[in-house]
């Protein structure tokens, strides 16, 4: 009896390492180029830094994505929306960010629209330095998710759903509520 | 016991019915409509007993009936139709003005069917068709338009006036009345051939829709009550297709006309008339594709679907070799199930919602499952998906189109069959699929009676896909009867000019293909259920359901390309303009109050009367 | 029976590794004409698994549905296809067979997004639809000529006939203006770039495949590597003789694909409309001249 | 300061009382009227071309504890952009709508009292929220609105175990 839980158990392990093979070798990115960071993605993307050859490409969208990259300040109703589409992706999920303003706010740090700290919302993976990141610093970003991906660290996405309530209470804290209900969404 | 079990039996046992269910109608509407189910079933049951008894005569005072092969065919598809929708009157009592007379002409329509089907003289023929023409005349008005009713009888007149025309001008150069024995008769003839073949294959054109006469259709069926739109699209429509056969197979047009033929050289002989014939197939599978694409009304696209599908019916008949005209016979087997179906799945949409504007609905494969597959089954027939039974027709009709090489019938032939992809796609993306509106939000699942036939006609779309040779074998028998070589049926496979299907294989790989999905799926980790409204919106927060379902002018940028095309039906109202106009000038200058006027034509009467003799 | 039944197996199981590297392949060629490295050969594999790995959302029964019913009836058609000599069903491989097989598994995927409830799924839907329309009936003219000229609609034989006497009994030489409309309509087939409308990722959010994420999307991606090898596969039987060789068979199927996919990356996206209009402009045209040469001529038979 | 202004000036001058006059650049001509003539100027240079109301913007002067007003409307014959400004009370900011003439306003309107709290009386949309969603405190571009204690009192600050702008000093 106990065997076959062991060995229920090791097959499921087998196959978890197989899939986190294949998941750290093919990233798709859901791009929501909230700020100045995204300027940066493009030359990643094309052929000076060829972000392909990691086995990483733009979607369309959330349900297709792996990652979700946050690129700079988020204002409130960026992140009510960033929100929407972090909870539409498929799991697993990973979520970089770039650049000081979801570290600390960055030269946003007193404005009343801009959050300051992107993590009491939603679980960040791997930051990336740099106002804004230079392309090696992002590709460098990249590298370090992969690895973080094979080593299992990567677990931004659970942390958010083993801590949901405190999540939200920041959400809340911050939005007073996540969805909106005006004329303009009906 | 002779009389009991044949033909006139039945068909004077449905006139009975008839009576009996607009008598029991005024006393209980339920008892009534149970009894358009009992009478349609026993006729149904009665002549599937009298299969033995095929070219069997009877005779019923002066009507002759003559129980044909393709006779029976038709009665048997009928029959079936007519018993499936009869279900479905039991819940439309309440919802039809006048019960009483519905039941009445329902079985009164059937009786006519039936007896039109196994007359043996012309005269029982056009009686009959009379019949039929009366009885569904009166019905459609019971729907949604009397206007409708009026369209309907002007084409349908159209067609028996000139089905009587030809009829009387053959006896009068044969002195009989008897179809078998007339129409050899006029097939001696090159010029008796001609009045009959264009005078009764104007009725079968007018009955099946083919442009130019197709604009009944969409009016008829789109307005008929919604148990009467299944029985004109998938019954009566049918009629249509016997009268083709009558002209062109029945009497041999293909031998007749055979010195002039369009083509000659290689295989391409064809007939000059018979290539009329599939011109008009062609243009009204071209027409009845993109009118049907353009529909905004569920019923109104079905319809204009059976104009296009009556296109590929006379293309079949009007080729006239035995895979094609096995072809037509076959589609009008398919497609009489899968319209039925498909118009009875509108019937139970309608019955729970109300309307039949595709805009209005959505999302009722969550309420309504059942009606949806039937639904579904419908339509992967209608778009000749194996492995459905559409798609053995469609088959053989191709096979035969491409062995004939007609570049452009065939053009038109590919046109209609990917055009209906589009079309038949747009109900189920609409009013099945999509965002369900919070208005259908208690929407149940049609009643269990209703399911009953509807699951049925499916099944047996499902049965005849996959072992066509059940239906095809019959077919066969029509077509040696009728004078052309059978088809080659061995075992499960058709062969065709050059090809060969085995249905029942491609329905086993596809079970197969299927069941590997299956697996994969089941392997994989479980998803996570989310609601409809949970949608992509780029992020954004949306709350009406209807703004997010994508269902008027589904076909906006195909549907601009040619909205400014030349349309008949602007052309009838023009003419209909013109025919006002000039019985306006008729009655100003001959019916009107001026003295002048009326002494006048007291004098020209009086004129007549005294030298009428010797003017 | 049987035996049919596992060398269709076999054909399916070449059609995807096959399909798939190639995929990965062509990735790679377009990353070299980009000047960039591309990825891995096996980057597909690596990217159908990982999608099939993760937890997707369900949008209800039809959204799965649907989507076993696309790839169900998708690795039906490859079992009948002939390749390279092995038919699973010798004589049953007849071309109007994979037209409407394949619409199977169109409907399906169609009836699986629309199903969704996203109205992006929809015009999706509807683009893919409408540009069906404008490629098959060339393409399915053309064929019409092909089988009126030889007599048969079997695959199979079509190839036999082809290999008569190398490369001049092709029907590339022999027809000529019928193989470029066929190319013509192969890249709308195939969603290659100038008729890339339907997926159009910037536009409508790669159209039907809007809501699909884990599972369901891996599915697809399989389905779409079938539906691919079917195309290729059918233009290389029917215009480039099949192949009697793998070898033979492989470079056919590579120059046909790669090239396909290089003419995809030099070119714009038409709009819907535009489609349509240059489908029944040009290649229509030419089609029904190609058939005509055919059937009254007697020329390329 | 083209000929056109000159007798755009000249012709309002005769007409409305004008409290101030500013030409900032060759095309443009800033004006000051009483706020009770207001509606009537815009009624009247709309008459005379300015059809379209660019924006209408508020500037905080929280010294005179006024608000000012500024219509920017454009003329497409002419290409001038007239500004048309008037001052009203801050500590009871409210005005009288446009919409009337500028139906355009309604919006304008709801985002200067999204930012200012200016009420205008006669456009009951102006109450409902446009831009910030639920917003919870005094309008923010108040010049007595303290963006740095709402940010630190709303959203968490990261603490750092070193101040590393200190340390630096210290080497």
């Amino acid at each position: 009896m106990d065997n076959t839980v062991e060995k229920q158990e090791n097959i499921r392990k087998g196959w978890d390492g197989i899939s986190r093979f294949f998941r750290a070798n093919s990233i798709w990115m859901l791009m929501y180029c909230t700020g100045c960071c995204a300027i940066e993605l493009p030359q990643a993307m094309t052929s000076r830094y060829d972000m392909e050859r990691l086995g990483m490409g733009p979607m369309a969208t959330p349900r297709q994505a792996d990652v979700l990259l946050i690129t700079g300040y988020l204002s409130l109703k960026t992140l009510r929306r960033i929100i929407y589409a972090y909870e539409q992706m498929s799991t697993p999920k990973y979520l970089v960010a770039f650049g000081p303003c979801t570290l600390n706010g960055g030269i946003y740090y007193d404005s009343h629209a801009v959050i300051n700290r992107l993590d009491q919302y939603l679980p960040i993976d791997v930051y990336i330095a740099g106002c804004m990141p230079k392309p090696e610093a992002v590709m460098n970003g990249f590298n370090d998710l992969i690895g973080m991906i094979k080593r299992k660290e990567a677990n931004g996405w659970k942390k958010y759903e083993q801590n949901k309530d405190w999540y939200r209470k920041n959400q809340i804290q911050a939005l007073g509520e996540l969805r909106i209900k005006d004329e303009f969404h009906e | 016991m002779d009389f009991i079990l044949s033909v006139p039996a039945i068909v004077v046992g449905l006139f009975a019915a008839a009576v009996l269910a607009y008598l029991l109608t005024k006393a209980n509407k339920i008892l009534g409509a149970l009894i358009t189910v009992l009478g349609s079933g026993a006729a149904l049951a009665a002549m599937l007993m009298l299969k033995g008894d095929i070219n069997s005569v009877q005779s019923l005072g002066a009507l002759g009936f003559k129980l044909t092969d393709y006779g029976w065919f038709f009665s048997v598809l009928m029959l079936l139709i007519f018993f499936s929708v009869s279900f479905f009157n039991l819940y439309w009592m309440k919802k039809i003005i006048h019960p009483a007379a519905y039941n009445f002409l329902y079985l009164v329509a059937l009786a006519g069917t039936v007896g039109a089907f196994t007359a043996k003289d012309f005269i029982g023929l056009f009686i009959f068709w009379e019949t039929i023409v009366w009885a569904s005349m009166f019905i459609i008005p019971f729907g949604k338009s009397r206007n409708a009713s009026v369209v309907y009888y002007a084409f349908s007149a159209f067609g028996s006036l000139s089905m009587l025309f030809g009829i009387l001008y053959l006896y009068s150069k044969t002195g009989s009345f008897d179809i078998q024995y007339v129409l050899e008769q006029a097939s001696m003839n090159t010029t008796y051939a001609l009045v009959a073949f264009i005078t009764i294959g104007i009725a079968g054109l007018v009955k099946i829709g083919v442009f130019p006469f197709h604009l009944w259709l969409p009016k008829a069926h789109g307005n008929a009550p919604d148990t009467f739109s299944p029985i004109l699209s998938g019954g009566l429509v049918k009629a249509g297709g016997f009268a083709a056969f009558l002209a062109v197979i029945v009497m041999p047009s293909y031998k007749v006309f055979a010195s002039n033929a369009l083509f000659l050289g290689r295989e391409l002989a064809m007939p000059v008339p018979n290539y009329i014939l599939v011109f008009l197939g062609a243009v009204s599978i071209v027409v009845g594709t993109l009118m049907a694409i353009k529909s905004e009304d569920f019923k109104k696209l079905i319809a204009y679907s059976s104009v296009a599908n009556g296109g590929y019916i006379i293309i079949g008949i009007a080729i006239a070799d035995s895979l094609s005209v096995g072809g037509a016979f076959m589609h009008m087997f398919a497609h009489a199930l899968a319209s039925a179906a498909a118009f009875l799945s509108a019937a139970a949409v309608v019955h729970r919602t109300g309307t039949t504007k595709m805009s209005e609905l959505g999302g009722l494969i969550h309420r309504m499952p059942l009606t949806y597959l039937v639904y579904l089954i419908a339509i992967i027939s209608m778009a000749g998906i194996p492995p459905m039974s559409g798609f053995i027709s469609k088959w053989m009709l191709f096979q035969s189109m491409i062995g004939k090489g007609m570049v452009f019938t065939a053009a038109a032939a590919f046109f209609g069959s990917i055009g209906s992809f589009l079309y038949v796609f747009r109900p189920l993306s609409a009013v099945f699929l999509g965002q369900l509106s919070p208005k259908h939000e208690s929407v149940k699942e049609a009643p269990f009676l209703m399911q009953v036939p509807m699951i049925g006609l499916s099944l047996l779309t499902l049965l005849f896909g996959v072992f066509p040779n059940i239906v095809l074998r019959f077919i066969s028998d029509i077509l040696k009867t009728a004078g052309l070589d059978g088809l080659t049926l061995n075992g499960l496979v058709i062969s065709g000019t050059n090809g060969q299907l085995n249905p029942s294989l491609v329905s086993l790989i596809f079970g197969i293909g299927f069941f590997i999905a299956l697996i994969i799926f089941i392997i994989h980790p479980k998803s996570r259920k989310v609601d409809l409204m949970d949608t992509y919106t780029a992020s954004e927060f949306i709350y009406t359901p209807e703004l997010l379902h994508y269902s008027y002018a589904f076909y906006a940028p195909f549907e601009r390309l040619y909205e400014n095309a030349p349309s008949t039906e602007k052309w009838y109202a023009a003419l209909i303009k013109k025919i006002e106009e000039a019985g306006q000038l008729v009655s100003y200058t001959f019916f009107n109050n001026k003295p002048r006027i009326i002494v006048f034509w007291m004098v020209c009467a009086v004129i007549a009367l005294l030298w009428g003799g010797s003017l | 029976m049987i035996t049919g039944i596992l060398t269709g197996f076999g054909i399916l199981l070449f059609a995807f590794v096959w399909q798939t590297s190639l995929d990965g392949i062509n990735r790679k060629i377009v990353g070299r004409f980009q000047k960039r490295i591309g990825p891995k050969w096996y980057q597909q594999f690596r990217d159908i698994f990982k999608a099939l790995s993760k937890t997707g959302v369900t949008h209800g029964w039809v959204f799965d549905f649907g989507v076993m019913m696309a790839l169900g009836g998708i690795m039906a058609t490859v079992m009948f296809l002939p390749v390279v000599g092995y038919s699973a069903f010798p004589g049953m491989d007849n071309f109007f067979i994979f037209v409407y097989l394949l619409a199977v598994g169109m409907l399906g995927m169609a009836m699986s997004s629309v199903g969704s409830g996203n109205p992006l799924a929809g015009i999706g839907v509807m683009r893919a639809l409408t540009q069906m329309v404008g490629y098959e009936v060339p393409f399915m003219i053309v064929i019409l000529g092909i089988i009126f000229g030889h007599n048969t609609s079997s695959l199979s034989e079509l190839a036999a006939i082809q290999q008569a006497s190398g490369i001049m009994t092709w029907n590339l030489v022999k027809m000529p203006i019928g193989t470029v409309v066929a190319y013509i309509s192969l890249l709308g087939m195939l969603g290659k770039k100038p008729f890339e409308t339907f997926i159009a990722p910037a536009e409508i959010a790669s159209g039907p495949m809007v809501e699909y994420g884990g599972k369901q999307l891996g599915m697809l991606m399989i389905m779409h590597e079938f539906a691919t090898f079917i195309e290729v596969t059918l233009f290389v039987t029917l215009f480039l003789g099949g192949a009697t060789t793998l070898f033979g068979f492989i470079a056919k199927y590579f120059v046909v694909y790669i090239l396909a996919s290089l003419i995809s990356n030099a070119l714009a996206r038409f709009k819907i409309d535009q489609v349509i209009k240059f489908y029944y402009k040009v290649p229509i045209t030419l089609a029904i001249v190609q058939a005509l040469m055919v059937v009254f001529l007697g020329w390329g038979v | 300061m083209n000929k056109d202004i000159k007798n755009l000036v000249a012709d309002i001058k005769s007409r409305f009382e004008l409290v101030g006059e500013d030409y900032p650049k060759d095309d443009q001509a800033a004006l000051d009227f009483n706020s009770r003539d207001i509606h009537s100027v815009l009624a009247y240079v709309k008459s005379q071309g300015f059809r379209q109301l660019s924006i209408l913007s508020c500037v905080d002067w929280i010294k005179d504890n006024q608000f000012q007003l500024v219509y920017i409307v454009f003329n497409w014959e002419t290409g001038i952009r007239l500004q048309v400004r008037t001052r009203i009370d801050r500590s009871n900011p409210k005005f009288t709508t446009v919409t009337s003439i500028y139906p355009g306003a309604k919006y304008y309107e709801r985002d200067v009292h999204e930012f200012f709290g200016v009420e205008f009386e006669g456009n009951p949309d102006s109450y409902k929220q446009l831009f910030l969603e639920n917003w919870d405190d005094m309008p923010p571009l108040r010049k007595d609105f303290d963006s740095k204690a709402y940010s630190d009192r709303k959203y968490p600050v990261r603490e750092y175990a070193a101040d590393f702008s200190k340390a630096g000093d210290k080497k």
